[in-house]
């Protein structure tokens, strides 16, 4: 039993626990449940000690038998690409805690032994290394949070709940036919095995069905994440969520998601990945571009974040399918970064919430008088989320696009785009809610941030600046997984895809015209013509 | 080469922010007064002792803190470094920064979130500062969109007023668009030298041919601008600056005056080893800062807010530098980007002090006859305006004529455009001055001469309008851009000035001798004119043609379309679908013990055929 | 010629446990007669007892496996893991039948005796090897599921439930017995060894269209037992008219021994020609998940919803059987197994929740039921949970071996459909829980006393066997694995 | 033709057995469809015992026999549960007995 | 002779099965199903199971169909109504009956092109003797099975048919 293994199950304890609490004494289950994911938090900072004394992993090791036949293990381990997701969980879970201290007045004790089932759901998710164990967790976490959202939400929340689950359950039964299909053929759940076996020769697809393999994994992924077209779950699941159940979803659920395609899409069917990467990346970027366009004209805050999440994690799939080592390291960046800034944008949505009583922009205006603190949270929590640097979204923003960049540059171009547009609709948000003369409806709701607020945000905020500061205490590890798993996609491959390396010097029109969009205002003319005529002349 | 600490510079005003920013509220005004002009002012001398322990400074000095972001073959370091174009800029933004630090606590004395603004002004040094002394293009950006956010932030700082923050926000997202072609910009240079240091890429453009027709650095060059026109208010990006006056006046003197909006030149200026090898480029810069310089002087000529005349003024000027760096003359830019912050500043303190001594009033037509109730911002004020007006021998005549003569050297037509644009320059700023101080008082407040915190920074800004001309730039710049010097022509010299003369002599029968002619004239020109005064109607057009076809179509067509229509109604398209099927297939379920039988015999039918079928057919 | 007419212990062992049962059955109705008043109250604990010491004698009878009565029966694992499942979906359901008939006023012995013998029907269908002793089995438990479906007489839905369910069941009876009587014509047998052995061999094989005739009868005929699509029309009328006790019985009992017959006659005597009656089942399988599940998707009764829901999982054992595999018996054994818990216990919260003259039956009126009552609701959850799939249930294993085994088989279009078709059928499972858990309790309705302790044990039981069955499948999954191989 | 082939009975039994099922479906009294159940059973019998003859051994009339018990019980339950029906609802007509349904 | 016993009874034994399904009164039927059987025990007997026929008539024509006549007159049941709710029995109905009695007769020709002519007296293993030792052997178990089922029926019949539930 190691360190790994009580952060996993601590939690799962904690529920049943919480759950024989008795119901007329919420506080024991708030600080239960607060003093728990505060434990299994700082425990979770101990997985951070060996990738300093011992290299990349992975770590913490656990593999044992735990189904016979077929065998199914129970195998866990943390590496460079888990670790943060890992500690974002444990991190955030304590917070949702927090938040829901007032928020959550009703079967509080049931809330809170959801969370922790939720916590120990995504945590399991980002270690398994045993395919059946991760589809478990998968399911897992998805229970609680149907139940956050189902009995502690909103007005709509039962179509919420109900989309929510049954979108995620339609692509994960895809992927469960899939880790069968792979179970018959390779004769192991374990990922390491499939792996060895695939990189060994041993197992090979067929280009079929490496196909139809990686499609059932990357449409129960790309659900999730949620991807362009399949997004439509998630605004009403947002909208509808508790604060916390909000938070957790979009902080870590979503990055279940991408968490799989990275670790199981590219490296179990790398030339299926490959092959299939240009349409899915151009999903990627119509998802940013039209989450940002969608979330511009949203009158409900809860939305406008929601769609947000859509086009933020545009830019992780952009960057996981850009097969580039940049932005690869930009992709997982950016999935912790979206899981602070717009984790903290929900919670600060919460507050809002808990304040006045309605998620309409339209209700608020001018709470920078009343609340001038929580409008300086807010904007920071802005700046963050639209990719100021300095504050961490920059760098995984900046990191992914310039991977794109190298492996076509149009990519980049559309990408960026999103960038202009997240920074119209934050700014319009915190112009209608924040800025302007104060209602007095607002006046008399809205109150600045008290100490547990204050205790709940203030972590995210260091992270931010932190990890837009000095990211070197992070990158590190991520690289290292990131390395690997890129080499893992190199094999096995007919290279039918341009190599994605980048070419040496003036490389950058690789793949035919860049198209650069006319930066607008100046003449088209000035800016395409030359770049058709490099690539004329190549 | 010893560590001289650069990251001082920027740290002061950096501390100063996250003190006031902190605990500001509780504090009183002298103390914050100490900690946000003493943080510039310790930065300022900071930077003069940096430059003293490395004068000549011949070389770049630069220091690494520490990796930023590493990442494959990407590695970016916190990396600041002092060069002489950064020397200029350092001691531009720390000197006049300092000066509008001392005016604004005169200034913004009665305001409410004073803290809030003294926290404001000190962060955005912070990011001025960085930007200046980046060494690599990333930390360059850093500086470039935390100006932009510091921009944002002081001018919606009146947020109660919708137009403020509306213009915060305009400002903002205007520079994204510009940021957008910053960062292609940056990614095209990772791409093409392997790195985002300054040496490293420059000296691998210079190692590059000349591009004479189109290539990568034209692209980077090009891409480079489009960042540039964002920031420093260029055709057709330089929407935001007029709207950006909502802003306090001390603001619209440090940032969108004296130092934020010359950031685009300054980073062209940087970057000017990538420009120089990409000819076609260059004519790019040269012709847009042309047609912005233009465009922005006859807009100019109408206004009667007395900050957008100056800010029209400054789009202009910002213009003209532009057509220095695109004809070449490197040096002669940021030569008019030091006396520009001198006279600029001048000019918008001295209506900061205008405004002020009204009580808020901004219209020309509501001043009139200043000259005596507010003698030194009135003297203060000609100073600016002979400087701007290139009269000789003031500031602005020294940077103009540079730029003038290397346009000449270029291409004579740009020459006699600039000269007009001159001329024009010299008419609007006379306009200001004498529709303010002249006449007769048109308004209703009661008017009074500014506190001596106010008049004094005016004064040592008027002495710098003035003289400030003497501080060779070009000369100190020589290293960095050899070869940049030009030929002084008498004849166009005095051509130029003389057009500064036509001007301020045209303003002054308009507005002073014969006050009925503008009437007469506008009249006269009909629709041209109310063409100018709405400003071309470029923002209409941008309303028309982007702004509005995009939230229109983005709620229409992707969210209530796409989204709601379209995707979700798939999705419950298919639920209502399963459900019919099985509802149909309930109805079936008729609890006809009858019908049960039929159905038992249809299935058995079935069974039979296809399994004796298979059969028979084995 | 004096016939041979010994009977060896060995050969009344193996057939201890309906021995054990019939015994009981006896006993009972001899106690009812005898002990008036209060001594009808210990009928059931009669019963429970009889159950457990059946599944004593199964045990027994598992030590020494072997055929008995010249091949009539056989004791194999596959046998004693029937055996066992019916005595457990007995056991539950005297569990839940004891809280039920006691609301009804209706206790009485001959419940119970029938009961006992229907499970020992079912029993006996479990250790059958013979087509003579599968029908003799299946009808003692048909005939006694009739009756107990109609066990409260006076109850309309009561009457019209067995009404249906007699005369549909033994229409489908004459299909099946049509076809024994072509195979047995044909081969000149009824034991599934003797028949199979003539299958195989070249020179006595029969027409394949003999074959194939018989095998459709005979699938006509489980089908109808396991309530499989196109033949499942009963089961929801039936269902909802049977007294709740007993529709969670016929829910799972007869449908497992219906399931047991079918997997040992087609794994057996038929094997050879699986490729004949494969796209039968295959058929039947989709078409049974589809109309199972599509069906309940708007239905609003509980207890039909949930026999909707047993159609679908008839659908999914129905894939284990067409991958036709020794992976395929062994992952329908465990499913049905998860099933029976899964179901039962579902049940058994209906049976708790309707209350007298079975009043609230309605999904709507569960509306608020986790308010008033968490704990159940809870264990009701978990069995929907476990209906629908979700791991570290019983119902997600079962669901997992069994499109394992489908696509061991290159079943794969059958393993995408249905595993599409769990997807949808989450939808109606949910709704149960967003009723009891997302809805407010409409108005200050009569509460549900808390369950008795009978009730509780069961709903304790089948959710802790569920748990089991989710988190550690191993042991009952070696067993069945171990089992299922049943041809030789 | 001096003997029926076997087949014939068969054919024989396979027409009972059909118009078993047409009564099933045809009829309205329950007692004329329990009736024609057992006309069913009664053409399998036929097959039983024609298939013995064929075989020439009597395992066939071990069955018919079965069956005959069978039916026997399954007429005693059939019986009281139509009995059932009729006190409930004063009525044997199958299509009255709908109730449950959809 | 055996082949005209063959088509006589035959023919009866149809004629009556078309009658049971024909008749509207139930007690005509269960007159005519007494027919089918009688007739089909002479077909027992051609066939050679004497046992059988025997059980036939007792058994079954005697006391399942005594059985039934008597419940019917219970009941007092009269002509059935001619209501038509079933859609399914109406349109599906018939067709789906030719193909069945198709498909079944199909399968007999095309399983049994050359079967053996019935001769009567060729087998006559089906007396008592036979029957009854073969039914304590081999077949003791389900005999003795049978026993339980009996029960059942008897359970069943006297659950659902007394009276009223005690109490």
């Amino acid at each position: 039993m190691n360190l790994l293994d009580v952060i996993l199950f601590l939690p799962a304890a904690g529920f049943c626990a919480t759950l024989f609490i008795p119901r007329d004494k919420p506080g024991l289950a708030r600080g239960f449940a607060l003093g728990l994911s505060i434990v299994v938090f700082l425990l979770s900072l101990g997985l951070v000690v060996p990738f300093h004394t011992s290299g990349s992993g992975p770590h913490f090791v656990s593999d044992r038998p735990w189904i016979e036949t077929p065998a199914i293990r129970y195998h866990v381990a943390v590496d460079g690409l888990s670790l943060w997701l890992v500690i974002l969980a444990t991190l955030l879970t304590p917070i949702a805690v927090l938040i829901s201290w007032r928020y959550i007045d009703r079967r509080v004790k049931e809330f809170y032994a959801f969370l922790l089932l939720l916590e120990c759901g995504m945590v399991g998710v980002f270690v398994s290394l045993d395919l059946f164990l991760f589809y478990v967790f998968w399911e897992v976490a998805l229970v609680p949070m149907y139940f956050l959202i189902g009995i502690w939400g909103h007005e709509r929340r039962i179509y919420a709940a109900v989309k929510f689950f049954l979108y995620t359950m339609a692509g994960s039964v895809l992927m469960l036919a899939g880790i069968i299909y792979i179970y018959n053929a390779a004769g192991s759940f374990d990922y390491e095995i499939i792996l060895e076996q695939l990189l060994s020769g041993q197992l090979e697809f067929s280009s079929t069905e490496q196909f139809w393999l990686f499609l059932a994994f990357f449409f129960a992924f790309a659900i999730k994440v949620p991807l362009f077209p399949l997004h439509t779950w998630l605004p009403d699941a947002h909208v509808e969520a508790p604060s916390a159940g909000s938070v957790m979803l979009a902080s870590v659920m979503l990055k279940m998601g991408t968490y799989g395609l990275l670790r199981f899409c590219l490296p179990l069917f790398p030339s299926a990945a490959r092959e299939h990467a240009p349409w899915i990346v151009v999903l990627a970027i119509v998802g940013i571009i039209y989450g940002a366009l969608v979330a511009m004209v949203q009158p409900n805050m809860k939305k406008l974040v929601a769609y947000s999440s859509v086009s933020h994690l545009g830019f992780v799939v952009l960057g996981i399918f850009s097969f580039n080592p940049i932005a690869l390291d930009g992709a997982v960046y950016q999935m912790l970064n979206h899981g602070i800034s717009t984790g903290a944008l929900f919670m600060l949505v919460g507050y809002l919430y808990e304040r006045r009583h309605s998620l309409e922009i339209a209700d608020y205006g001018g709470i920078a008088t009343p609340a001038p603190w929580l409008a300086v949270v807010f904007l920071i929590t802005t700046l963050a989320s639209i990719g100021l640097p300095l504050l961490n979204n920059f760098v995984g923003e900046f990191l992914v696009l310039q991977g794109a960049a190298q492996v076509d540059f149009r990519w980049a171009v559309f990408a960026a785009l999103g960038v202009i547009l997240s920074a119209c609709y934050m700014l319009w948000l915190y112009q209608r809610a924040f800025l302007g003369e104060t209602p007095d409806s607002v006046r008399k709701h809205v109150t600045d941030l008290n100490a547990r607020e204050w205790a709940a945000i203030l972590p995210l905020l260091v992270l931010m600046v932190w990890m837009g500061v000095y990211s070197r205490n992070f990158l590190p590890q991520i690289s290292a997984a990131n390395a690997l798993i890129l080499e893992h996609t190199k094999v096995n491959v007919e290279f039918r895809v341009r190599q994605t390396e980048p070419p040496p010097n003036s490389g950058w029109v690789e793949g035919g015209p860049p198209s650069i969009t006319a930066p607008p205002g100046t003449s088209s003319a000035q800016v395409t013509a030359p770049a058709q005529e490099v690539s004329g002349a190549r | 080469m010893t560590m001289q600490h650069l990251w001082l510079i920027p740290a002061l005003p950096l501390a100063g922010f996250l003190i006031l920013g902190a605990v500001g509220r509780r504090l009183p005004k002298a103390v914050i007064n100490a900690v946000a002009i003493g943080s510039v002012l310790l930065s300022f001398l900071w930077v003069l002792k940096i430059l003293a322990a490395l004068a000549p400074l011949e070389a770049v000095h630069a220091e690494r803190y520490f990796t930023w972001v590493a990442s494959g073959s990407l590695d970016v370091g916190f990396e600041l470094a002092v060069d002489r174009l950064s020397a200029v800029m350092l001691l531009v933004v720390t000197g006049v920064g300092f000066l509008i630090h001392i005016y604004a606590a005169g200034y913004m004395a009665h305001e409410g979130g004073y803290y809030r603004f003294f926290s404001y002004m000190n962060l955005f040094m912070f990011f001025m500062l960085v930007l200046v002394l980046a060494n690599n293009f990333l930390l360059l950006f850093v500086g470039w969109e935390g100006v932009g956010l510091c921009s944002y932030l002081l001018i919606g700082f009146y947020f109660l007023r919708r137009s403020a923050t509306t213009a915060g926000n305009k400002a903002f997202i205007v520079n994204r668009i510009g940021d957008f072609g910053f960062s292609l910009a940056i990614f095209l240079i990772f791409i093409t030298f392997g790195t985002l240091d300054f040496a490293k890429v420059f000296a691998g453009a210079a190692s590059m041919p000349v591009e004479h027709s189109a290539g990568i650095l034209t692209a980077i060059s090009l891409l480079l601008f489009v960042g540039a026109t964002g920031k420093s208010a260029q055709v057709p990006l330089y929407v935001w600056l007029p709207d950006a006056m909502e802003g306090p006046t001390p603001v619209s003197a440090l940032i969108h005056a004296a130092t934020m909006v010359t950031a685009g030149v300054y980073m062209v200026a940087r970057s000017a080893a990538l420009f120089i090898q990409a000819p076609l480029a260059m004519d790019v810069v040269a012709v847009v800062g042309l047609v912005t310089a233009v465009l922005a002087a006859t807009i100019g000529l109408t206004q009667y807010d007395i900050k957008k005349v100056f800010a029209y003024s400054t789009v202009s000027q910002l213009g003209y530098m532009f057509l220095a760096l695109g004809v070449g003359a490197f040096s002669a830019g940021v030569y008019h980007i030091v006396t520009h912050a001198f006279f600029k500043a001048l000019l918008f303190l001295g209506a900061g002090s205008v405004i002020h001594a009204l009580s808020g009033e901004q219209d020309l037509r509501n001043m009139g006859g200043l000259r005596k109730k507010t003698p030194v911002t009135f003297v203060t004020l000609m100073c600016a305006a002979v400087a701007i007006a290139g009269v000789p021998p003031f500031s602005g005549f020294h940077s103009k004529d540079e730029i003038l003569l290397a346009a000449h050297q270029a291409a004579p037509w740009m020459f006699w455009v600039g000269v007009v644009t001159a001329s024009m320059t010299a008419f609007y700023v006379f306009r200001a001055i004498f529709l303010t101080f002249f006449g007769k008082y048109r308004g209703t407040a009661h008017a009074h001469e500014s506190p001596a915190v106010m008049t004094v920074p005016l004064a040592l800004l008027a002495l710098l309008s003035l003289g400030g001309g003497y501080f060779r730039v070009p000369a100190f710049l020589e290293p960095l851009y050899p070869g940049a010097a030009v030929e002084h022509d008498m004849a166009l010299v005095a051509i130029s000035v003389a057009a500064g003369l036509v001007g301020i002599g045209l303003a002054f029968l308009f507005y002073v001798a014969r006050p009925g002619l503008p009437e007469a004239l506008a009249q006269r020109l009909g629709a041209v004119y109310r063409l100018v005064y709405n400003k071309y109607l470029v923002d209409e057009l941008y309303a028309a043609t982007i702004i509005r076809p995009t939230v229109e179509g983005s709620r229409h067509v992707l969210w209530r379309g796409m989204d709601v229509a379209v995707i979700d109604g798939l999705v419950n398209g298919i639920g209502s679908w399963a459900r019919g099927v099985g509802g149909v297939l309930r109805l079936v379920q008729s609890g006809n013990i009858r019908s049960y039988a039929a159905w038992i015999l249809l299935g058995s039918v079935l069974v039979l055929a296809a399994i004796g079928l298979a059969g028979g057919g084995q | 010629m004096p016939a041979n007419f010994s009977i060896s212990a060995a050969e009344l062992i193996r057939v201890l446990p309906e021995i054990v049962l019939s015994l009981m059955g006896i006993l009972i109705m001899a106690v009812e007669v005898s002990a008036r008043r209060g001594g009808r109250r210990i009928v059931g604990y009669l019963a429970l007892a009889g159950l457990l010491a059946a599944g004593a004698a199964t045990w027994i009878a598992h030590m020494d496996p072997g055929f008995a009565f010249r091949d009539m029966v056989v004791v194999d694992g596959f046998a004693t893991f029937f055996r066992v499942l019916v005595l457990v979906v007995g056991l539950l359901t005297v569990l839940a039948s004891l809280h039920y008939l006691r609301g009804e006023n209706a206790e009485s012995g001959e419940y119970y005796a029938l009961l006992l013998f229907c499970i020992a029907g079912q029993s006996f269908m479990a250790s059958a090897n013979e087509l003579i002793m599968i029908f003799i089995g299946l009808e003692i438990s048909s005939i006694a599921s009739y009756v107990l479906a109609g066990y409260l007489r006076r109850d309309l839905r009561n009457t019209e439930s067995a009404i249906k369910y007699f005369l549909l069941g033994s229409f489908a009876t004459a299909f099946l017995l049509y076809g024994v009587a072509w195979i047995y014509g044909f081969t000149g047998s009824t034991d599934l060894q003797a028949i199979r052995a003539t299958l195989v061999d070249p020179d006595l094989a029969p027409p394949v269209l003999v074959v194939g005739l018989s095998a459709a009868l005979l699938f006509v005929g489980f089908a109808f037992k396991v309530s499989a699509a196109p033949f499942q029309a009963w089961a929801p009328d039936v269902y909802q008219g049977a007294p709740a006790p007993v529709a969670a019985f016929l829910s799972a009992g007869p449908k497992a021994a219906a399931f047991a017959v079918l997997l040992r006659v087609f794994m057996t005597a038929f094997e050879p020609y699986g490729d004949l009656w494969e796209p039968v089942v295959w058929a039947a399988a989709l078409l049974s998940m589809v109309v199972g599940n599509f069906a309940a998707l708007t239905q609003t009764n509980l207890k039909r919803l949930l026999a909707y829901s047993s159609i679908a999982h008839a659908g999914y054992v129905l894939v284990a059987v067409t991958a036709r595999s020794e992976t395929g018996t062994a992952a329908a054994m465990f499913y049905l197994a998860a099933y029976a818990f899964m179901n039962v216990g579902a049940f058994a919260v209906v049976v708790h929740f309707a209350r007298q003259g079975e009043r609230y039956v309605n999904i709507e009126d569960l509306a608020g039921f986790a308010h008033r009552q968490p704990a159940t609701a809870g264990l009701f959850t978990l069995f929907l949970l476990s209906l629908i799939g979700v791991p570290l249930t019983g119902g997600f294993f079962g669901k997992f071996y069994v499109f394992k085994a489908a696509l061991d088989s290159d079943l794969l279009w059958l393993t995408v459909l249905g595993l599409l078709n769990s997807a949808v059928a989450a939808y109606y499972y949910l709704r149960i829980i967003v009723l009891m858990y997302f809805h407010e309790p409409a108005g200050p309705a009569d509460t549900a006393p808390q369950p008795g302790a009978p009730l509780r044990l069961a709903l304790w039981g089948s959710a802790l066997a569920t748990l089991v069955l989710g988190i550690l499948p191993s042991w009952v999954l070696n067993f069945a694995g171990r089992a299922a191989v049943l041809a030789p | 033709m001096s003997a029926v082939p076997l087949a014939w009975y068969l054919a024989l039994s396979a027409v009972l057995f059909s118009i078993g099922v047409a009564g099933f479906l045809f009829r309205r009294n329950l007692i004329t469809i329990f009736m024609s159940i057992e006309l069913m059973l009664n053409a399998v019998n036929l097959s039983f015992v024609a298939f013995s003859y064929q075989l020439r051994q009597i395992d066939g009339h071990i069955f018919a026999l079965f069956v005959m018990v069978v039916a026997a019980a399954e007429a005693a339950v059939g019986l009281a549960i139509i009995l059932a029906i009729f006190r409930n609802r004063g009525t044997l007509q199958v299509d009255e007995v709908s109730s449950l349904k959809h | 002779m055996a082949v005209l016993l063959f088509f006589c009874f035959a023919a009866i034994a149809v004629l009556c099965a078309i009658s049971v399904v024909m008749q509207r009164h139930p007690i005509n039927s269960a007159l005519s199903l007494i027919g089918v059987m009688l007739s089909l025990a002479v077909l027992y007997l051609l066939l050679g199971a004497e046992f059988i026929a025997a059980a036939q008539v007792i058994v079954y024509a005697g006391a399942v169909m005594v059985l039934f006549v008597f419940v019917i007159m219970l009941l007092n049941a009269g002509r059935e109504e001619r209501t038509g709710r079933s859609l399914p029995a109406r349109w599906l109905g018939l067709p789906l009956l030719v193909v069945l009695g198709g498909l079944l007769v199909y399968f007999v020709r095309q399983t049994m092109p050359r079967s053996e002519p019935v001769i009567f007296g060729a087998f006559d293993e089906g007396e008592p003797r036979q029957v009854g030792r073969l039914l304590f052997t081999d077949y003791l178990l389900p005999f003795e099975v049978t026993s339980i089922l009996v029960l059942v029926a008897i359970l069943g019949a006297v659950i659902l048919a007394r009276k009223e539930i005690r109490r």
